[in-house]
């Protein structure tokens, strides 16, 4: 396995390196993933990727390097330590920092020959792929897809010129991922939208959600998609909920500023009972925050939002699988069961491009609305049935008046104050959760020793990184670890989780927020109590070295 | 046939909004609309319970918010008769920003404002039109915003049908009514409607005294003369079609949309997804 | 103790005939407890209000009624399963009612004799004023307190005649407490609030919150306050956060749906650390809900409201001397640790008049902003203290630079993306919160026999009904009862809670909403659970008999 | 004396806000404004870090916030001058409402708006201003929607002073920026600014070749006439004091404000709040 970091400045094509070198490694059966870290501007800053690559299926990013190809001379500040003992830096000649393990070529001046400064980065790739050992196949298609028509037969140039000047030093493999995909969160998340059949995204753009519309508005003519810029977030809310009601699949998403001002219209969607998918790619907050980093701290704000009380399915995206799969079967339980279900990712997962096993269309289905045939004259919306869920016709389409209400109404859908309907109308909607922790709840997901001596508990992104953990502190073998990572988070699945409570009550909690959240639903929920809490707030995501250190640090070893 | 019911209302006798919901009948009605068809759509406010007390689809949202569940519906189903019946405060005062961007997207609905100057479900607070210097419980000096102009405003942001008509006056709004929903696009009539419990300076005699029709000759095709138009509303206030003109719609410019297949009858294709998924390997 | 309902439709003068029995009863030294019960529309529909009065201090409504004062035979209908045995209903001779306890006058005859149907409500107060043996004394001055001028002489004439036709039946009394206030809960939160200092108030009209606003804009040209009727919610708590870091004392209220649309702000006001009051004026959601109505449904959002972390602090309202005292303390505390203070009240307590001790004004302070003095060019804005809380100074006020960030930023206050910065002001501004439980921090009230064998558990408004339980239930002997009612809600008061707790675990939590958010909030905090849950969701407050009714059919008694 | 710093900024080479941030300075020091008299608010976006780069009081909002912000740190101290900076899509976008309904309030600030006729710092949708058919990242067939015509619209919605700016012309720039702070009342300039990484049609050549100063015997009390030169914006984009008409502010109208105390220097009378309860009792 291996992880090259690379980095400079904003505006200086480390998306683009990185993504060639990403094309290539995935290319000759590498499995492939890569992390990024950018500041909120456009120009300047510093940013960079950490491009993490190897035979094996790789879950999270690391922090141990092997190679920095590094653009300006902060990018060897910063990160030097990183490094392992046999890694090296790949820059500039004309940098000034120096050292055994930094590696100087030409590159600029041969990027300045080549005609542009800014294929810089381009040259390094080329200086890479020789070191890898990589062949130079189809490197015209792949520069083609990152870059604008001028600049390819330039960018093509500068590789193949770093390829010239390199020698090949490492092994070649034989990955057998190839032919996976190689996708970000966000576009898995989109694409998870697509095949759920989402005919209307309404969005206003906020980081790091935005993505995910560019996805989708760029394939809206193919798949016939219709894509609204909204004015703001309570109308894009509110357009997701008109265009459901009127019987098309809707999705919004944003990030936790632009959710604050959906609060109203999720309530909305919880009474009148109207299928909505949300999405939260969240950042740390609070307000603006750091708006291109990454946090889990809007679980308990969005279990909780908006006045008064209604069903609603919040699922945490552990992965890239997730992000497709999870996606879907939103859009199922939003329908099966008339609420809203919340989909929180966060910038980490959105960002992050891995291999991924392609995913299986025949492995998708549609859950359509129930139209149980009713004499005209007797179908009333808000019905109360067996089941809870009432009858959903799409106005026009029959002889029947549809109706949808944001008070609390009479089965008819009317206004109505009577306190024995208010009774049965709280009761109905709230009862529609019961049913779906008994049908469709699913448990977190398990992994390590079945008898584990200390159990990590976790949710969503941090999935990835927890799993490595788990791994090398199994490896070490002093003691035994497990650990369930949630993805439906509210309501919460308890069944496993108690469980595992039963066989130890060493229990840690790994967040990405400063107040342990999904720790204190748990103690809301079951009682059980964890005992050490792994908490990072700064807006970078926790590593499987770090939960592993701080979990030695906790003397838990 | 094509009867609109209406269902039991709790307005206060002698309040202009049954008026308006009659001519929305009766407008309906002669325009041979199927009331299955027909989509009502409102937010919250003594106006936008209108849409409980029509025998149609309804969609009785959250305060302010009608447009975009509009706009949208009819995105998806453009077969829908869509028609907003809502107040001013709802649709200029905690609306105002829906109202501005959804004319610029002259999607094809019709936004019926029941304009009695004055938030009425709460009991009298002044709204966007409320007049200057006007004595409420929340402006006990006298209201100092100026007042909205919603003709004139809808105009500036692009409207290519704006119409103001008076509750009291049943065959000038039943033929505005008619117009609006018979239009292209976005069609917008402001309502001039007394509420008896909460206004009482714009009265039924007030409206009654002031509004005329526009002359014979009047161009609503100008668009500087309509707004010159739209800024009389003092002593003399005109009532009629404002400013007409065509604008493409929403739906003639979407792609998506342009073939006239409704966006709810049009299905998945695993094909694209199954390509879709081939391009990220 | 006597309690009188007052029925007929909106528009037919409720308020009127109950307000003038109110001021009479008062006036003559009764204690007086009047809740009202209305739609949500402006004229017909069904509405009434329960006065209570009595020579003793009452804190809730009672079901159990003396005398029903009918307007319309509906009235009769839906309340006459109230009357107590020994009680009557008094109404006009043209109603179809009959029976035994009915008794019958030519009420609307007179009233049209007067020259004006609307005054039968008036012609019933004369009657009631007799029958209860009251002296008309000061009568035109409080019918000119209600009702317009025109309407002044055929109201005074009105309760004449009615005063004519009764006979005196009740004794007289000798109550204590006619130099106390009568006060609706909203009214005694504005005073509360202009006691304070409130110099800025911004609010979007919505019930129950907006006779808050009335009442603080009635008199805002004496007090000098400016009251701003926004455009939007959104514009309302950002108006208030600006007013605020311009250094006046600001607030805003609302209900359910326009917190939701503060929510953006609130996290605005913890991250710029600025401070600021929001009430909350509960009523049954989700969404539009019942807007004339009651719940507390809003704990859970208000606690978890706006993406992120930051430290706010939450009290709920328990009665009408809570609503000034603590409107008061919301202001201190939210300078003191430059936080928002969110204050929960209810439609409940809102609307309910109650007799009060006249508010001492020398219990009144003032919380400054700390403008430690330094040297001009250190000034920062954010700068870490020992105690977590930066000097403040106003904007023009000094030549300093004060700054404000939405960002995650500096001390500064300039953006900030540093990951070592970020930790310190997360961990700065929640540490705010470490030290306001410490210092600040009020434990619920206990009420009830100190080794109590049943707790119960309430907040906010069913203060008063669970007094009166808790008296009722303790008199009856069997079993000792205690109860902790939380005015501090958040962050939760543990001390005594967990002390009760060592004493009983038959806990029962007695709430207005459907989930038991209360329960569940010391179930996160402590892990103390509620064996029983009295849970009342159909926008009628709960009254004492029934919590006791509902205790015994829980099978504890 | 009176120096205008300014702090590191991290907007891209080329920018337009750079000359922008310049002439404010120069404004403020030609006003002979104390900076710690300035008050510099912002919503979020590129424009919007402009608060951050200028040494004054300044409070660095949320997107599209700013306005409410301003507004009511003026009315709580009207000795503060109080400016808003911040961006087409903050200000038009989504704060949409505040930029009509302030208006209508007319309290003494002033507003410009960096209109770069784009979203820059989420990198390139289309914001309100957008053009007419401009392809960007989220609207892949062009943009569909209307643009908003702000000039058109603040003077429909009753503002007294309307401008429009351009970046690249610092005299014309530094006289509107003058004007608009000395205006008493709510006064806007709308800045066209190109944005180098986004926006490649409305680039400085584009803004550049078409903007002229108004002509000399331009009338800019006339409403009307205001009005039909707003409405220019094509091959020829008129510059400088659309309209201007005096009004009275909010400070001026309001009970409270209006003996010139400031806000923030009133005190409790607690006599008053005695009264208060005793009308209780
Ligand atoms: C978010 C939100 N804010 C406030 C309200 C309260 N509210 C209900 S109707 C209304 C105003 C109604 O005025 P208008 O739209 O003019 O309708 P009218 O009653 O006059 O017909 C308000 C402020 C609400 N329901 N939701
Ligand atoms: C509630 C919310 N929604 C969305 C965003 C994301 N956002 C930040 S700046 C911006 C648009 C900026 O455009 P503009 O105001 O024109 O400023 P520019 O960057 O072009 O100067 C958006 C959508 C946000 N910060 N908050
Ligand atoms: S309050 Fe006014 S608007 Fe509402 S029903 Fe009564 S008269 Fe009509
Ligand atoms: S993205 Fe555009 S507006 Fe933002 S700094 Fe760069 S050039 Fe300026
Ligand atoms: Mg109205
Ligand atoms: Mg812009």
């Amino acid at each position: 396995m291996y992880n090259i970091l690379i980095g400079g400045e904003a505006g200086q094509g480390i998306d683009t390196t990185s993504f060639i070198l990403e094309k290539f490694f995935k290319k000759s059966g590498y499995y492939v993933f890569t992390t990024k870290d950018f500041m909120s501007r456009v120009r300047g800053g510093h940013n960079f990727s950490l491009l993490r690559f190897g035979n094996e299926i790789i879950t999270s990013h690391s922090n141990k390097v092997d190679v920095i190809i590094a653009l300006n001379d902060e990018t060897i500040e910063l990160h030097s330590n990183k490094l392992k003992d046999n890694g090296f830096i790949l820059c500039d000649s004309g940098l000034n920092s120096d050292g055994p393990q930094i590696i100087k070529f030409d590159i600029n001046k041969m990027a300045k020959e080549i005609g542009n400064i800014n294929v810089a980065g381009s040259i390094a790739v080329g200086v890479i792929l020789k070191m890898f050992n990589e062949n130079l196949d189809g490197l015209e298609d792949i520069i083609r897809a990152s870059t604008k028509e001028k600049n390819i037969e330039v960018n093509v140039k500068a590789v193949k010129a770093g390829y010239g000047i390199a020698d090949s030093m490492f092994l070649s493999k034989n990955g057998e991922f190839s032919d996976w995909m190689l996708i970000s969160g966000n576009k898995a998340l989109a694409l998870g939208a697509i095949a759920a059949g989402v005919k209307f995204y309404s969005a206003y753009p906020m980081s790091p959600s935005t993505s995910i519309m560019d996805y989708i508005a760029s394939k809206s003519n193919e798949a016939e998609i219709v894509v609204e810029q909204a004015e703001d977030e309570i109308a894009a809310m509110n357009m997701a909920i008109g265009a459901s009601f009127a019987g098309v699949r809707s999705m919004t998403a944003t990030s936790g500023g632009g959710f604050c001002l959906m609060v109203e219209a999720l309530g909305l969607s919880g009474v009148a009972e109207i299928p909505v998918v949300v999405v939260d790619v969240q950042r740390p907050g609070p307000a603006t925050g750091l708006a291109t980093r990454t946090e889990q701290s809007d679980l308990k704000f969005v279990i909780s939002a908006s006045q008064g009380e209604f069903p609603r399915m919040v699922i945490a995206l552990r992965n890239h699988t997730d992000a497709f799969y999870q996606t879907v079967r939103a859009f199922n339980l939003s329908e099966k069961y008339q609420i809203p279900v919340i989909i929180l990712s966060d910038q980490y997962l959105a960002d992050t491009s891995s291999s991924v096993k392609p995913y299986d269309l025949s492995k998708v289905s549609w859950e359509l609305p129930i139209t149980a045939p009713q004499k005209e004259e007797e179908y009333l919306r808000y019905r109360y049935t067996d089941n809870y869920v009432s009858p959903r016709l799409i106005p026009g389409k029959s002889r029947n008046f549809v109706t949808a209400d944001s008070h609390e109404h009479d089965e008819q859908g009317w206004i109505c104050e009577e306190a024995k309907t208010r009774v049965k109308m709280v009761d109905k909607r709230m009862k529609k959760l019961e049913r779906l922790i008994e049908e469709d709840l699913q448990d977190p997901e398990f992994i390590g020793f079945e008898n584990c001596e200390t159990l990590i508990v976790g949710w969503g992104s941090t999935y990835g990184a927890i799993v490595e953990a788990i791994k090398n502190l199994n490896n070490d073998g002093k003691k035994k670890y497990g650990a369930l990572v949630f993805g439906d988070v509210y309501p919460l699945p308890e069944k496993l989780l108690r469980e595992k409570a039963m066989v130890t009550n060493n229990i840690i909690n790994v967040e990405q927020n400063a107040t342990g959240q999904l720790a204190s639903l748990i103690r809301e929920k079951t009682g059980i109590e964890c005992s050490q809490s792994i908490l990072r707030y700064d807006g970078r995501q926790i590593s499987a070295e770090e939960i592993v250190s701080q979990i030695f640090k906790g003397g838990d070893q | 046939m094509n009867t609109f019911n209406t269902y039991k209302t709790s307005w206060c006798p002698g309040c202009g909004n049954f008026n308006i919901l009659k001519c929305l009948k009766t407008a309906l009605e002669e325009l041979d609309k199927d009331p299955y068809e027909v989509l009502m759509v409102s937010g919250i406010g003594q106006a936008a319970k209108t849409a409980q007390y029509i025998s149609a689809n309804s969609f009785n949202g959250l305060h302010g918010r009608a447009l975009p569940v509009a706009i949208a519906a009819k995105i998806a189903n453009e077969k829908l008769t869509v028609i907003v019946n809502s107040g001013d405060g709802d649709s200029y005062g905690e609306g105002g920003n829906h109202f501005i961007h959804n004319i610029r997207r002259n999607v094809n609905i019709t936004h019926f404002v029941h304009d009695n100057q004055i938030y009425g479900l709460t009991k009298g607070q002044a709204s966007p039109t409320t007049s200057e210097g006007q004595v409420t419980r929340i402006q006990p000096n006298g209201n100092t915003n100026l007042p909205l102009n919603p003709i004139l405003l809808a105009i500036s942001a692009g409207a290519g049908f704006v119409a103001r008509s008076f509750s009291g006056d049943t065959k000038h709004l039943v033929s505005m009514m008619k117009q609006a929903i018979s239009y292209d696009g976005y069609a917008i009539v402001d309502i001039l409607q007394p509420c008896v419990s909460f206004n009482k300076i714009n009265t039924f005699a007030y409206y009654k005294s002031r509004v005329y029709h526009l002359e014979k000759d009047y161009d609503s095709s100008n668009k500087l003369g309509a707004i010159q138009k739209s800024m009389e509303f003092e002593d003399k206030i005109p009532i009629g079609v404002i400013y007409k003109e065509k604008r493409n719609t929403y739906h003639q410019q979407n792609i998506t949309l342009s073939d006239s297949e409704p966006l709810l009858d049009k299905k998945v294709d695993l094909n694209i997804v199954q390509k879709l998924i081939g391009e990220f390997i």
